[in-house]
């Protein structure tokens, strides 16, 4: 069996990568991927962590990571309707030339 | 004697696998299950292509393919041949890539296709003991890998850079979601009653005969209405008429498999037949009994025999409904979906929950009659208020 | 929207596809190679040159004069004129074409050259089933292969035939007459043989 | 660490980075799907058998298609020819240096190498029902008060305003 520092690893390794894309790219969208990566190697940590626990018939891993892929699908939803509505309003999905408040 | 035909399938695999050494067992055990399934449901395709042919030609008073049959002979066999001879044209034709299309993406659309609706064949039981993997959550896997052949729709319309593909891939998009949500709501009723996503176990929730009729639970107020709505949302979603907009050939040529030709045509066309007998096998499951039998003194035929027959039929019922129903307009599909579909399916979630609770006997039979009847009579004339229906006169045309 | 219509067309086509095997009425298909329909004497496929007598060659009624290669809106025929003179069927000396070809996989079946045809010398024919194996050379034919003598015409087009041929007579029992009437003075040269209309 | 693991490690890292550093926004959210197709794939190795096919379910049939769909809404599908990387990328690379080799050194030096797995791990459907309709009824409330909340949201932000014209 892997052991459960490899899965963290694993999951570290795939937040600095969504991190590094959601601090870097110029793009709305690519950044929105960048922070599903985040949450998606979070939600890698409770697996991990519920597998390895002590009570898994406790099932707090599980509902942990059931109610965050809800919470994920719902934060992408209105993410992207943001960016739609932004690219409606400056033609641009780039958040570097975002950066006025005045419509 | 009629078990040992029942399982003769079962046990030719325990005997072959008795002669392999014991490591191998478990890895030989499964490419066995996966290679009868393909080989099975890819006869199964090849046969529906010339029945489905010859089907449409009756009914519109044409003979269908009646030429091909054995080869350098005069025997034709009623064109039995024919799937064979388009085969063999799919497979030495030549493979046309766009030069524009983004070549790798265009490459594995019609891989990522194939790979989810084989995928799905593996919770289907088309037989006593006959299941490649009982698993626990089945019906999530099957749901599961059938929602992703949504992207590679979409990959396969995208990648072609041709307007009508990217136009049948994003109709095939809103169609698959669309339709998606009343395929799952109907099966969450079965669910409901079984207390259960394993097939297996859905399966045999509806092995008893009560009377002259199986235990089946299409022979429910709200399983009828459920088996309803699963299959016209499962011709949604395998793209099959009157759904079949996303490749309406009158309007965008053959939608996202537009720039596909030869062998990777091919496996569209096989992903997509495919596709239609893996929903159907499902519904077989969940509403039809799966593989038992419908009579009790019918259980001498085996157990996968009767699976198929119940496949072929609806298959046929399919065939039938593609050579009477014309298209639908965008508007009018997403109308469907949203408005008497989504509607129907919640509703008959509380038939299902009443009926689970009542006890047995004619006042549920009633309650559940009336709560199917009643939501279809008042949607069916609600949408039609307001509506005019009268035939239609044309202006300038007569 | 309650779905009775549905109910309906099913019912119909249940009807159709069982009536396709209960009845031979209903299937109209022409089961081809076995069974042919019968062309109506208007059919039209791809043009022919008409030829009197035996002799393609001698008796070929076009004289080269171009008027189908002008008009001819796909463009598909090609005529190069003869130098030397060939005499025609009611005797006089005219061009004839020392190359006629035309490219049926350009033809569009328009007739107009056999409308502009002041000779009677081009016509349509009603055979139909000219695939061949090579598209560029199989489908270019050349003067030899376009020509059919005047009782293939009268076969497939007898109405047209028979109006074309009382002009041609009447055209050559003129042109006979007027050289009897210019030979009348002086013994008449011997007549170059043309054949006979309707050898 | 076994060879499944590893493979299956490697390729989602792969598509991770591929789906942050592809110039095609198109080929970067498919790269994305390869990524969360990967831990699918690692959540089942992880005997956690339901969150796995939920997790296709969301993330490749509904997230996928949506981020899908606002690529070409926004346009996306062409490959732009500015710079990829933001103005102020630096410190965005020095932000994620500093942040893995946290959690990195937090890994290593912690006790979760000594962790050994439970024995047998049934988290069964049934299971999972029983546990959001009991003890987790009210998280489960709450997602569906804050989906339909979401939904109406993303609704009314992405309509286009009729009134202003």
């Amino acid at each position: 069996m892997t052991p459960l520092s490899a899965y963290l690893i694993l999951s570290a390794m795939i937040f600095a990568i969504g991190l590094a894309g959601a601090l870097t790219r110029r793009n709305a969208i690519i950044v929105l991927i960048g922070i599903e990566l985040m949450l998606n190697a979070a939600n890698l940590n409770f697996i991990a962590f519920w597998r390895f626990s002590e009570h898994p018939e406790a099932l707090t891993g599980i509902m942990f990571v059931i109610f965050s892929i809800g919470i994920a699908a719902a934060e992408a939803a209105v993410g992207l309707a943001l960016i739609i509505a932004i690219y409606r309003h400056y033609k641009t999905t780039n958040v570097d030339e975002v950066n006025s408040l005045r419509g | 004697m009629s078990d040992t035909f029942d399982q003769i399938f079962v046990s030719l695999k325990h005997w072959l696998l008795g002669y392999l050494p014991v490591w191998s067992q478990p890895v030989i055990s499964c490419l066995l299950s996966i290679a009868v399934i393909i080989v099975a449901f890819a006869t199964l395709f090849a046969i529906t292509t010339w029945l489905e042919r010859k089907g449409l030609a009756r009914i519109q008073n044409r003979y269908g393919p009646n030429r091909a049959g054995i080869p350098l002979t005069n025997i034709s066999l009623f064109g039995l041949g024919q799937p064979a001879a388009d085969g063999i044209k799919a497979l030495t034709k030549e493979d046309i890539v766009p030069f524009a299309a983004d070549k790798l993406v265009h490459f594995f659309a019609p891989v990522v296709l194939v790979i989810p609706v084989l995928l799905s064949y593996a919770v289907l039981p088309i037989g006593r003991n006959m299941v490649a993997v009982d698993m626990d959550a089945g019906l999530l896997f099957f749901f599961a890998v059938g929602a992703a052949t949504e992207l590679s729709v979409f990959m396969a319309g995208w990648s072609s850079r041709n307007k009508y593909a990217l136009l049948g891939a994003m109709r095939a998009i809103a169609q698959m979601v669309s339709y998606e949500i009343p395929l799952i709501l109907s099966s969450v009723s079965v669910i409901m009653m079984v207390g259960s996503l394993s097939t297996v176990k859905i399966v045999e929730a509806q092995s008893t005969y009560h009377g002259l009729l199986p235990d089946w639970f299409v022979f429910t107020p709200w399983g009828f209405a459920g088996f309803i709505l699963f299959m016209i949302s499962a011709l949604a979603e395998s793209n099959r008429s009157p759904f079949d907009l996303p490749e309406g050939e009158s309007e965008i040529v053959a939608g996202y498999f537009i720039e596909y030709s030869g062998f990777k045509f091919a496996l569209f066309f096989l992903a997509e037949y495919l596709g239609m007998f893996a929903i159907s096998g499902l519904g077989i499951t969940l509403f039809l009994g799966g593989w038992h039998a419908p009579f009790a003194w019918l259980t001498w035929i085996p157990s996968w025999a009767w699976f198929f027959i119940k496949l072929v039929t609806l298959v046929l019922i399919l065939i039938w409904i593609r050579g009477t129903v014309p298209r639908l307009r965008m508007d009018q599909l997403m109308n469907f979906a949203w408005k008497f579909m989504l509607p129907m399916a919640l509703l008959n979630l509380v038939g299902v929950a009443i009926w689970h609770f009542m006890t047995p006997g004619l006042p549920r039979w009633l309650v559940g009659f009336a709560l199917v009847v009643g939501p279809y009579l008042l949607l069916g004339r609600g949408l039609m208020a307001g509506k005019n229906l009268a035939k239609r006169t044309y202006r300038f045309a007569e | 929207m309650l779905g009775e219509g549905i109910i309906k067309g099913m019912a119909e086509t249940a009807r159709n596809f069982l009536g396709s095997y209960v009845s031979d009425e209903r299937l109209t298909t022409v089961q081809y190679p076995e069974e042919r329909i019968p062309q109506i004497e208007n059919a039209r496929q791809f043009p022919f040159l008409l030829y009197d007598g035996d002799d393609w060659h001698a008796g070929m009624r076009c004289v080269a004069c171009q008027i189908c290669e002008k008009e001819c809106p796909p463009k598909c025929i090609y005529i190069e004129k003869s130098k030397d003179k060939k005499p025609d069927y009611t005797g006089k000396a005219q061009f004839y074409p020392a190359k006629f070809d035309i490219d049926i996989s350009v033809c569009m079946s328009c007739q107009i050259c056999v409308e502009v045809c002041p000779f009677d010398a081009i016509k349509m024919d009603t055979e139909y089933e000219l695939s061949t194996t090579d598209r560029f050379g199989g489908l270019l034919i050349n003067k030899q292969k376009l020509s059919r003598s005047n009782s293939h015409f009268r076969q497939i087009h007898p109405t047209d035939a028979a109006e074309v041929d009382m002009r041609l007579a009447a055209e050559k029992a003129k042109a006979e007459a007027k050289a009897k009437a210019a030979a009348a003075p002086k013994p008449a040269p011997p007549a170059p043989v043309a054949a006979p209309i309707g050898a | 660490m076994t060879l499944p693991f590893i493979i299956l490690a490697v390729l989602t890292i792969a598509a991770a980075v591929a789906a942050m550093s592809l110039r095609n926004l198109i080929h970067c959210a498919l790269a994305m799907v390869g990524a969360f197709g990967g831990l699918a794939a690692l959540y089942l190795q992880l005997d956690a058998q339901f969150v796995g096919f939920t997790q296709i379910l969301v993330y490749i049939g509904a997230v996928a298609i949506l981020i899908v769909f606002a690529i070409l809404l926004t346009r996306g599908g062409q490959v732009p020819e500015k710079a990829l990387f933001s103005s102020s990328w630096i410190w965005g690379v020095l932000v994620t240096v500093a942040v893995f080799g946290t959690l990195a050194w937090t890994i290593k030096n912690s006790f979760a190498s000594q962790r050994v797995p439970a024995e047998r791990v049934e988290a069964t459907v049934k299971e999972i029902g029983d546990a959001l309709m009991t003890k987790f009824v009210l998280p489960l409330e709450v997602i569906g008060l804050l989906l339909t909340a979401a939904l109406i949201g993303a609704v009314i932000i992405a309509m286009r305003d009729e009134v202003k014209k």
